[in-house]
């Protein structure tokens, strides 16, 4: 008992330090003036071309880091072979490298004095300032999620499951479908939450190539930005505090879930 | 269905896992690879199952009725395996994971619902489980895990059957039972089994014959009765039960002496010249045999195992000074068999 | 390449569906590369230039640090006017990006200046420690909010008015000059990236005594947080903040919108664009009166000799600046 | 290549990540380094050696390595109570972590310093006692630890929730005490995961920059990181040094990561060592 109420009081406290009173301050702010400037600051126009923007960048990089990272894992978790640490840590790499250098690095490449830039520009694609660039400067930064995520959670349950199906006769995509991913769905899940978190919230990198052109190229993040230069601070937090409801929406939704598993069981 | 084993070799990096191993068993037969821990055992069932390939040589192969399988996929090989910590699929009901290797087969060759449903009820009935049909692997016991293990194993007719180290993870009463339920199983359904442990009771209990392995070489190879009253050398001694160790002189040189403790016996007179001296420390009289432990005057521990009607008749006490003589002369000096 | 360009018109396209924003492809745009301290200028004027041009365009902002906007355009950003803190920014697009030619300058009236501003300060409620002119900023005690003049436009111009002021004082010493900005940048407690930064450390953190920044975003400030009855003090003197504009030759020639850049640049010098730029807080250039108060100001050619010349010797690497964060300095 | 396995899909799985890894990370960021060598060697040390940036290299390093341990040591209490002790709110705790992700970096950092600074909520009780939070290094360290917390619990859940209680209990009915059941039972199943959350924790910090900015007070040689420095660069369009310092930046990181996940898989292979 007496143990129990010091992991409590011990996570309660970290986590309201570090997180829980950041966060009393973020919505604080966005409510100082009430419901209505907040809800106005919703619905302003390019504050909902941000809200599509950041959907359609999501939509796009959390599919692709789920395919990654199942991919990714299975050849790691499943497989001894040269070069795996240094796969791992090429995988890891997105997360060390500063967004700010994520961007200048899709504007070495895409821009006009890029490596592959005046040649695309010509044939009229343009990707950096333009929502290929966010989009794919969002994936750069959230890419590695559901790998991380499932690597040490597939090493830790081994394939023995894998090894009896393959014995009994179930193939590559059966053993796949049947064993490995009913194994590993909530490893999954939590890697999709991180992800499309991250996505969302992406500002360094997809500040570089963004343009900053209001109603056309601002991320939520960056609308944030404009907002806060803006002195509208009640606007700016209201946007902001979006982000952190589809956060808490996507963990509801996750405890949901989970809960009817557990039922049906 | 026979197993053929020939000039098997593994080495994970600089450990030698298994060494040349050549070994053959025959339809129907249940044998056991017994051996200490890392004596390749494991490794050489996983080899037969296609779960790891051994070192690549001309000369080694894997043939189950003279068809080599040394390169087919484990999942083409059609046996049965029952993994020590039964690997059950932990979010399948018991019927799914029974049904599982029915229901990953191609179209052409599925059987029906109604069909697979009589095969799983058959083979739950078979394990005793019909009950727990719905339930969960972790709603079960280490033992009724062990039998829908068994049980998916055998849903799809194997060939073979290979079972690793089947009843370590469970306590010595469900072991025994299990033990005995899986002799009756084998000869009701007589596929051809091959069963790891390093247990040498389980191996003399229910094996048709036994291949001792250590330092992934094979020691010996035969019955049960073989292997305990004929073996091979001072390792397979040793390994299949407890042992006395004397240091003799004979013919003028040191001799190592090893005795099973029920070929010993123990008398109040010096009878002859091979009798020793020894002080009786403890007496269990618990169990089918009465378990007498003495000290020799060389300081050497010496266990007895003397019947109880003898037991009673020589009214023995601790701290009584007697003498040990060997009552068979199946033992060893060093390395060969007098 | 084909298909490429399909699918970034059906990302575009399925973007703009989700963003319900108007503007289809059939409406001309014209696209307004800008700095930050513009952003209230420009919405407004965008209105009058539209309602003036009368022909339906849809006017494209983006705001941001004026060097970061620089290097955007450099690296691609279309933009068919720019309208930056800074000529050395320019000059960066017509240099690095050969996107216009270099004497830019000389293709619309006052340097291609539309308005200018300057340099203020603003203290807080009662002014607590007396501010009057620069020679209070260097005193103990007192701390100087500013951005970093390496990441900051608007910075660069605080800087250089305290140096004009100080080469005035010191009757053009230039050591003097270096050790009075030594002393002004050692009360300086923490270095912003922008100049919006500043500001908000400085109100709402409460950081300083003084906040050093562009004259229209002073009475901006003032404004927006009028609860603070933040009070701005005019220096003896400061310098001429010059912000210039240019048509993006390359840019327009490629969308075929320079008739509407030219235009839009024009329509700044205007009577109605000049007045806007005063309601703003920017002095104008032309016709109209300042409501602002008569400053001295020195411009960056008397001081530096220019921004090249100015970038070179203070902003870049191990310029005047940089020498006073060396390690073992003062300020260090 | 030699691979040692013998379930289906090396090839697939194998061949798809090294692509997409060398589309998406590899080649972009080779090209960091290719932009770097447009610098001879001295100019090149000249830049990367220059005392504002190694004070920004130390800076940078010692905090974010403070707040990987910070969150190394908090981050597993705080995730196996979120999910083995059950008390009200600790759904919404648990939603909360994801917080820092969610978060654009500059609203964290905006948020961190209203409350960290002298006027704030905590930072004015901190300064009252005589730690100032906000524009010193301890508040780059609040920040890095903010931004990394999520790397740490996220990583730890799944396995403690795939941790079988059933296994501790066995341990307990075999005679294990609590530490031996600890350290030889719980420990090394989470321990590859913690590995793993520390080392994303602290890369994570190294390359951080929206949040901190606001809050580090950015002077140089006390408080400047090394992300500022690389935008300065930029500012004077110096790309060539910004990418020297971004190259110089990322093979630090490299090398920490790399040896973590060394380190890591080294840790692994024993224990699968003394099981076998």
């Amino acid at each position: 008992m007496m143990k129990k109420a010091l992991l409590i009081g011990f996570t309660v406290l970290f986590l309201g330090v570090f997180l829980v009173i950041p966060l009393g301050a973020v919505l604080a702010e966005a409510f100082r003036k009430g419901a209505g400037a907040y809800f106005a600051a919703l619905q302003d126009r390019e504050a909902l071309s941000a809200i599509g923007l950041t959907l359609l960048c999501t939509a796009i990089a959390v599919p692709a880091s789920v395919i990654f990272g199942v991919a990714a894992a299975w050849a790691v978790a499943r497989f001894r072979f040269p070069g795996k640490s240094l796969l791992v840590t090429f995988i890891d790499l997105p997360f060390a490298v500063s967004p700010v250098v994520a961007g200048l690095v899709l504007v070495l490449l895409f821009g006009m004095q890029g490596a592959l830039g005046p040649l695309m520009i010509k044939s009229g694609i343009r990707v950096v300032f333009a929502i290929p660039g966010i989009i794919l400067a969002t994936i750069f930064v959230s890419f590695p999620f559901v790998a991380r995520e499932l690597i040490p959670l597939m090493q830790e349950q081994g394939d023995e499951e894998e090894q009896a199906a393959m014995l009994l006769g179930a193939s590559g995509w059966q053993i796949f479908w049947r064993v490995t991913v009913p194994k590993i769905r909530w490893g999954i899940l939590y890697g999709v939450i991180l992800c499309s978190a991250r996505a969302m919230g992406e500002f360094g990198a997809v500040s570089v190539v963004s343009g900053h052109i209001r109603g056309k190229t601002n991320t939520v993040p960056l609308h944030v930005e404009i907002l806060y230069n803006e002195y509208n601070f009640v606007a700016a937090f209201a946007v902001a505090s979006l982000l952190v409801l589809v956060a808490l929406g996507t963990l509801a939704a996750k405890s949901a879930l989970e809960w009817k598993v557990r039922n049906e069981h | 269905m026979s197993i053929e084993v020939r000039n098997i070799s593994k080495s994970f990096g600089s450990f030698r896992a298994l060494d040349n191993v050549s070994l053959h068993v025959e339809q129907g037969e249940l044998v056991s690879l017994l051996g200490p821990s890392g004596s390749g055992k494991t490794t050489l069932l996983r080899i037969i199952a296609g779960l790891e390939t051994p070192d690549p040589s001309q000369a080694s192969a894997v043939i189950f009725d003279g068809e080599n399988l040394t390169t087919l996929s484990a999942k083409d090989r059609g046996v049965g395996f029952v993994f020590q910590h039964y690997a059950l699929f932990r979010h399948m009901s018991v019927f799914e994971n029974i049904a599982f290797g029915l229901r990953v087969r191609p179209k052409a060759t599925r059987p029906s619902d109604d069909v697979i449903k009589a095969k799983v009820m058959e083979l739950l009935r078979l394990i005793q489980l019909e009950n727990l049909a719905e339930r969960f692997p972790s709603q079960l016991s280490g033992g009724q895990r062990q039998r829908v293990a068994l049980a998916r194993a055998l849903a799809i007719e194997p060939r073979i059957l290979l079972l690793d180290e089947p009843f370590g993870a469970l306590d010595a009463k469900v072991r025994q039972g299990l033990r005995r339920w899986l002799r009756r199983l084998h000869s009701e359904i007589t596929v051809t089994t091959v069963l790891v442990t390093h247990d040498q009771d389980e191996a003399l209990e229910v094996s048709d014959r036994i291949v001792v392995m250590n330092h992934g070489k094979i020691e010996q190879m035969g019955t049960p009765e073989e292997v305990f009253h004929k073996p091979a050398n001072e390792f397979v001694m040793d390994f299949l039960g407890q042992v006395n160790l004397f240091h003799a002189r004979v013919e003028g040189q040191s001799r190592k002496l090893m005795v099973r403790p029920f070929d010993l016996d123990i008398v109040t007179t010096k009878s002859s010249d091979s009798a020793v001296p020894a002080k009786i420390t403890r007496i269990n009289a618990a169990g089918s045999a009465v378990k007498v432990e003495l000290t020799s005057e060389a300081g050497d521990a010496i266990l007895v195992e003397i019947p109880h009607d003898k037991h009673r008749g020589l009214n023995l006490k601790v701290g009584d000074a007697v003498f040990v003589s060997p009552r068979e002369s199946k033992v060893f000096f060093e390395d060969y068999a007098i | 390449m084909n298909l490429l360009t399909r699918r970034q018109a059906l990302l575009s396209s399925a973007a703009g569906l989700l963003s319900a924003c108007g503007g289809g492809s059939g409406t001309p745009s014209l696209r307004n590369v800008s700095y930050d301290p513009t952003r209230e200028f420009y919405q407004e004027f965008n209105k009058a230039f539209l309602a003036k041009w009368g022909k339906p365009v849809e006017i494209e902002q983006s705001h941001g640090g004026s060097g970061k906007q620089a290097r955007s355009v450099i690296d691609g950003l279309e933009a068919d006017v720019v309208t930056l803190a800074l000529a050395y920014d320019i000059d960066a697009i017509a240099k690095k990006g050969r996107l216009l030619p270099t004497n830019w300058q000389q293709r619309l009236p006052n340097n291609s200046c539309p308005y200018t501003s300057s340099i203020v300060m603003v203290v807080r409620q009662g002014n607590p420690k007396k501010i009057k002119d620069w020679d209070d900023l260097v005193k103990p005690g007192v701390q100087v909010i500013t951005p970093n003049p390496k990441t900051s436009g608007g910075a660069r111009w605080n800087y250089l008015a305290a140096w004009a002021y100080a080469l005035k004082q010191s009757a053009n010493d230039e050591s003097k000059a270096t050790d009075f900005i030594g002393a002004l940048f050692r009360n300086v407690p923490v270095l912003d990236s922008g100049a919006r930064g500043s500001t908000t450390s400085f109100v709402q953190r409460k950081l300083g005594d003084v906040l050093l920044c562009w004259e229209n975003e002073a009475y901006l400030a003032k404004r927006e947080f009028a609860a603070e009855a933040l009070e701005i003090v005019i220096p003896s003197m400061s310098i001429k903040a010059e912000p210039p504009v240019a048509v993006v030759d390359v840019m327009v020639d490629s969308r075929g919108t320079r008739d509407i850049a030219q235009a839009y640049l024009e329509y700044l010098y205007s009577d109605p664009g000049q007045t806007l730029a005063a309601k703003h807080y920017f002095r104008p250039v032309k016709g109209q009166t300042s409501t602002l108060p008569e400053m001295q100001l020195a411009t960056v050619q008397e001081v530096a000799g220019g921004w090249t010349a100015a970038q070179e010797k203070h902003f870049d690497d191990n310029g005047v600046f940089d020498r006073i964060y060396k390690p073992g300095s003062p300020a260090s | 290549m030699k691979r040692v396995g013998v379930l289906p899909g090396f090839g697939l799985t194998f061949g798809f990540t090294v692509l997409w890894l060398s589309a998406l990370v590899l080649i972009p960021l080779s090209l960091l380094f290719f932009r770097a060598a447009s610098l001879n060697l001295r100019e090149f040390l000249d830049v990367v050696l220059d005392p504002r940036a190694v004070a920004s290299y130390r800076v940078t390093l010692f905090c974010s390595l403070a707040a990987a341990i910070v969150n190394a040591i908090a981050g597993p209490i705080v995730a196996w109570t979120l999910i083995r002790v059950h008390f009200p709110g600790r759904k919404l705790l648990d939603a909360v972590v994801d917080l820092p992700f969610a978060l654009p970096t500059a609203v964290s950092g905006i948020a961190l310093t209203a409350v960290y600074a002298k006027n704030g909520i905590l930072g004015s009780k901190l300064a009252a006692i005589g730690i100032p939070v906000a524009f010193t290094p301890l508040g780059i360290i609040v920040a890095l630890t903010f931004i990394g917390l999520p790397f740490v619990v996220r990583t730890m859940q799944p396995a403690i929730e795939d941790l079988d209680p059933t296994v501790e209990e066995a341990a307990s009915i075999l005679g294990a005490s609590k530490w031996q059941i600890f350290r030889r039972i719980i420990v090394p199943a989470l321990l590859p995961s913690l590995l793993t959350g520390f080392a994303l924790a602290f890369a994570r910090a190294l390359g951080e920059y929206g949040s901190v900015i606001f809050i580090s007070g950015n002077m140089p040689l006390k408080t400047e990181v090394t992300a500022l420095l690389i935008v300065t660069k930029l500012e004077q369009f110096d790309y060539a040094g910004a990418t020297a310092i971004g190259a110089v930046q990322l093979a630090a990181s490299f090398v920490l990561l790399f040896a973590i996940n060394g380190l890591q898989w080294w840790s692994a292979r024993r224990t699968e060592g003394t099981n076998a």
